[in-house]
């Protein structure tokens, strides 16, 4: 059984009797609690993400949401369930913040049979067709298209409308450079598509500095080639990134118009687990430590009263108790076998399906 | 039974297929309005409206993509790429994205959809509007490629492939549009994977699929009447997956046989072909496989250029001619 | 040989004593007729086509300029000799205007030899290195990123200037939907290339309205994506063309500043030869021909006294004589012989390159 | 002579031709400020500044259209694509421009570039990102496709590749990277269109290109070294065009061949070489080609699966063996 998650919707537990206090964002302490928990485990997935990389647990490459997780919770938060989210190689804590339980998503990095994609994806290409998360992908701007082509699924079926479902396209900010974006952006408005592209602006590519790389460094204006509203927002503040998305979601959901929602945060460690980032120097090494989303958050629910000390230490223990259930839940799960090999081959059964392994004969006898 | 064109039987397929699953729906550019660079789209736009007969702008991976995604909801997308020289601007969404959803999501999506789309050169369409690239999409697992040589067969492969749950590259040939055959009257469905042959014979084996299994038949019957040569003519139908037994079971009967394909030479479907036929039949085989294709240029214009670089019968017969002498064949 | 050509900067031979008239768009009488003649020899060289088509003369895909012929003549008037030019598919006025001799034009629809790329691209592919007319490409975008490049190669090797090289990029309406031309924008924004997208928008893709297709149909806005300026301009002025394509050229060359140039006409005839366009009613069809931009630039002359009917017949007749010259020695060219099948093979001789014709054998002994 | 790595011996070559030439020029996603993903262009931007080390937005059609139009105009670029699986998107601009814009235009305009970019799976990076698809441009005339095994070749075929006039891919292999091996000092040019005899042998052909090839040679040495079994290893080092004489007069002298792929079987390189091998050395052959190849799925990310589909040492000597006993060969 792999470890149960809280859904991010849930008033986390009570750990002690919280000061009296109103919140803020419109939402109770609790709420505000329970964002923070979401983030500290996305944080803690990852920061353990990382170490299981180094110990080899975790191969391929291997993309962190490190100083996304304000962004992540506060975009998941928005969403209903039956919204559907396509996303990037950059997804651990969007998978955790649909409500997929995180062993099940550790599982997958691991390569495992328990992993939301049985082994199949790894870190990149986690999917879970209950969760409405429809895949991340790992070629950049490859998921922009489907994920538009899901949202004329939906406009195909009916017209807009409160109850009807919206799909949310995630990006990086250096992905708005390429073509795919050009064609689904305007196939989105000619048609009036329940869609928001949501724009991850982290600041870079790789290395490269989205000055360096779009014409337009301004990502939400971007649309203007098509008619397509934009919005940015502080990726850093979860209450701000929620409350764009809603808006967002519902001019997509009752409107059908798709629009585009920036936001703003950075990344706080390298491209991959593998890049030592030195094109950073030391001063926005520590520049960045400093626009650490889950210390400004912490802070502020301190300073608003919605939490104390105690109460965040205890969500924080109990997160890291979590994270190390998860990670051995991962590591006690099944490797898959060579037999599986040709299991997805095909949707529909075919004649004549080659299921050689290399160096069979190809005919057999 | 009824004769008809090849043009016509992908039309009523369509328009049958529309009638039998409502969520069955048509994308492409210029095939409503239009109606159709070919025509193969005539009339639905009227008959099913825009939603199901949808005009694209001129965005080959954005609409592609856009029926991956419908697909994965669960309609059944049937989309029109004007030629297949500009399905390489879809590769990355068709190669990275399509064939590859059911396998590296561990099976949790189907994406049932179809490529429609026309190859073949002849047409003096030039050097980027004439390939034949469909060997590339046949490399790939995960897609299922179809390549129909008789109206009966267009009809009968598109409603499997409309029905199938997998991405299928349905590729058809601009010179086949005209030509016409029997085709059965309602449902019909013909299995994929299966290659046909298209005549039985004794004394050498023609491979090919598409316009030049048409122009391999015609040889064939040709051969068995002025000359008295029994050709069997092994029609592949589908080039993903390959149907193996057939060709080889072919070879082994005869001994002999020749590919005839519209592709360049090198790394073209006649290789495969050739390199299965001498694993499968070694110990039958009388003659090397001999391969007629396309000259390796880009096609030119001008019509004697044109006409010099593509394979046709009269090669076919020479390379035929050739093998049979080589083992001392008499006829 | 082939038949004589007039460039389009050539003053027109006059024909009989032109009524005093100072012209216009600060040109003289005889340069206003020679746009008219220009305009004309496109007009009559389709014409032609369209007929040598139907007789067969020519094959595969032919597009022709009818209904253009002000664009072309005045963008093209507008462009230094040094300027290079990239294409699409239509683009016979083009390589006339650039100062190709019409006869090799026609040779190359034909087939023949004498065509400007010897036979071997046909209509959709005309090519001239002297006129730097740097290819008409028939995949539709394909032209694009080639001719970023084309800038970069020319700001590779130094600064901008008056004296210096621009690239213009010739594509149609429909095409500002493909990603190629997205990126392609985005390069030229983001490395400053001298160069101009010239979006010729005759209101149709095939059969589909440019608003049908376009998310923002006011074409010459869509460079607002990568802070691109764009104009829009009269396509049947060709005196509004040339002013703003040389401000664009200006731009280009010496701010290096890239910008689109939208000229709007309209397509007088179907997609392609072939094309009846049945998607067209009678009443669009007589709307068209009332916009037809030789008439309406022919009473224009009238009207200004900078041409009487004299002049414009007489014209006439020798365009007529020209393009009947031009059509004979296309059919009297010499058809490519099969011998020449590998002749452009490769630039650099390469070991081992395959030279098999249908039905050789792969190894000669 | 110096023993450096694959990488060492890329990098090194662009550094020289860098300064040979100022006409040639780098391009890619990430070469200059980032050191380009595997490292190869590392400190080339600080040597050689952003004209000539040009950082590129994720842009492949964009920018590799754009280094097709500077070597129009007689620049010589050299593009980095990240990995072959990314060419994909910018396979339009490879196959419908770059290889045809010689022959099309009547042979006006060169291209001179090249496009070097990594294949290869084994990394655990899943469907997307493992593919070898190098086949496709094998396919295609108007381009020249070179695939080095080795860090000397790495450096003889990549100047050779740079100072070419026409359009060539050069498919590099994440897995060789870090191999070492003898490199020349100097200018040093490869011809390019010739494949090696890596080891010569009398009893078996084995014919493979890039990693595989550095795999065959081991397994060539260690089957003469344990078995007495002599290989002859054949490198083909271009795939476009390819050395077909001598492929088949290796088999001319050994009787016996199997081809060693890193791509899917079916329409994979294999399948011309064995194409090719039974025309060419049709009455030579004792046992039919066999092909190693990469099972046909789009490769899983879990190692046991990823391992299970790629072809290796031990599945060449199975069918070596199985080959050899096939022809009553005696060890
Ligand atoms: C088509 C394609 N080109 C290049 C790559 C390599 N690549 C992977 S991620 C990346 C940078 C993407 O940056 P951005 O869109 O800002 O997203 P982020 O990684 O910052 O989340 C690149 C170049 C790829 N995967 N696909
Ligand atoms: C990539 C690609 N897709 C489709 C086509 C088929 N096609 C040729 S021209 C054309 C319409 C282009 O319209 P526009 O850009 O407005 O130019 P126009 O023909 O009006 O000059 C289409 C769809 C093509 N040649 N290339
Ligand atoms: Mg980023
Ligand atoms: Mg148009």
């Amino acid at each position: 059984m792999p470890p149960a998650q809280k859904k991010s919707a849930a008033p986390a537990k009570k750990t002690s009797a919280a000061k009296a206090s109103s919140g803020f964002g419109g939402e109770s302490p609790e709420q505000l609690r329970a964002y923070y928990r979401e983030m500290q485990l996305i944080r803690r997935f990852e920061e353990r993400s990382a170490e299981m990389y180094q110990r080899a647990k975790i191969g391929g490459y291997c993309h962190l949401n490190l100083g996304e997780e304000a962004t992540v919770v506060g975009l998941m938060s928005a969403m209903a369930p039956r919204d559907y989210l396509f996303t990037t190689y950059r997804e651990h804590g969007y998978a955790i913040a649909r409500g997929i339980e995180p062993g099940r998503v550790m599982a997958e990095l691991f390569g495992r049979t328990t992993g939301v994609s049985k082994g199949w994806g790894g870190s990149m290409h986690l999917f879970d067709v209950e969760a409405r998360l429809l895949g991340g992908y790992g070629i950049v701007g490859g998921q922009i298209p489907p994920a538009t082509g899901a949202a004329l699924a939906i406009a195909y079926r009916g017209p807009g409308g409160p109850d009807t479902e919206v799909v949310v396209c995630q990006l990086g900010d250096a992905t708005t450079n390429i073509g795919a974006w050009h064609e689904s952006l305007n196939l989105a408005a000619i048609w009036k598509l329940p869609i928001v592209y949501v724009v991850i602006n982290n600041r870079l590519g790789m290395g490269t500095p989205v000055e360096k790389a779009a014409g337009e460094p301004d990502l939400y204006k971007r649309g203007c080639a098509y008619r397509i509203p934009g919005v940015r927002v502080d990726g850093n503040d979860p209450i701000a990134c929620r409350d764009a998305m809603k808006e967002a979601l519902r001019l997509a959901r009752e409107e059908r118009q798709p629009s585009i929602l920036e936001a703003v945060s950075w990344r706080l460690r390298g491209h991959s687990v593998v890049d030592p980032a030195k094109y950073r120097s030391k001063e926005e090494v520590q520049r960045l430590h400093d626009l650490d989303p889950l210390t400004a958050y912490r802070k502020r629910l301190i300073d608003t009263g919605a939490a104390d000390a105690a109460q965040l230490a205890a969500i924080d223990d109990e997160v890291e108790a979590q994270v190390s259930a998860v990670v051995e839940f991962a590591d006690n799960s099944p490797h898959p076998t060579p037999d599986q090999l040709f299991a997805h081959a095909y949707a529909t059964p075919v004649a004549n399906a080659p299921r050689e392994l290399p160096g069979d004969p190809l005919l057999r006898a | 039974m009824a004769v008809i064109t090849y043009r016509q039987a992908l039309h009523d397929t369509l328009r049958s297929e529309l009638i039998r699953d409502p969520n069955v729906f048509l994308m492409g550019e210029e095939i409503g309005v239009f109606e159709g660079s070919y025509k193969i789209t005539a009339g639905l736009l009227t008959e099913f409206g825009p939603e199901r007969v949808r005009d694209t702008p001129i965005a080959e991976e954005g609409f592609v993509g856009a029926a991956i995604g419908a697909a994965m909801l669960g309609l059944r997308p049937v989309v029109e790429i004007m030629t297949i020289n500009f399905s390489i601007l879809a590769m990355d969404q068709i190669v990275n994205h399509a064939a590859k959803i059911h396998a590296m999501f561990g099976g949790q999506s189907k994406v049932p959809m179809v490529i429609r789309t026309p190859g073949g050169g002849g047409q003096q369409l030039a050097a980027t509007h004439s390939q034949n690239i469909e060997v590339w999409y046949a490399h790939v697992p995960g897609l299922k490629v179809v390549v129909p040589a008789t109206p009966a067969d267009a009809k009968g492969l598109l409603a499997a492939s409309i029905r199938d749950d997998d991405p299928v590259m349905f590729i058809e040939n601009l010179a086949l549009y005209n030509t016409k055959g029997n085709v059965p009257d309602g449902d019909y469905v013909t299995e994929i994977g299966k290659a046909a042959v298209t005549k039985e014979g004794t004394d050498i084996t023609i491979v090919s699929y598409s316009r030049m299994a048409a122009v391999a038949l015609d040889v064939a019957k040709r051969l068995q009447d002025d000359e008295g040569v029994s050709a069997e003519v092994v029609d592949l139908r589908s080039l993903r997956p390959l149907d193996r037994a057939t060709i080889v079971n072919s070879v082994k009967k005869t001994g002999r046989a020749v590919v005839l394909e519209e592709d360049w030479l090198s790394y073209g479907v006649g290789a495969e072909i050739a390199a299965t036929i001498q694993e499968g039949a070694f110990d039958y085989l009388d003659a090397p496989v001999r391969r007629v294709a396309a000259a390796e240029v880009p096609l030119p214009y001008a019509k004697p250029l044109e006409l010099a670089a593509l394979p046709d019968a009269t090669a076919l017969v020479k390379v035929i001619h050739e093998t049979l002498d080589a083992t001392r064949f008499r006829r």
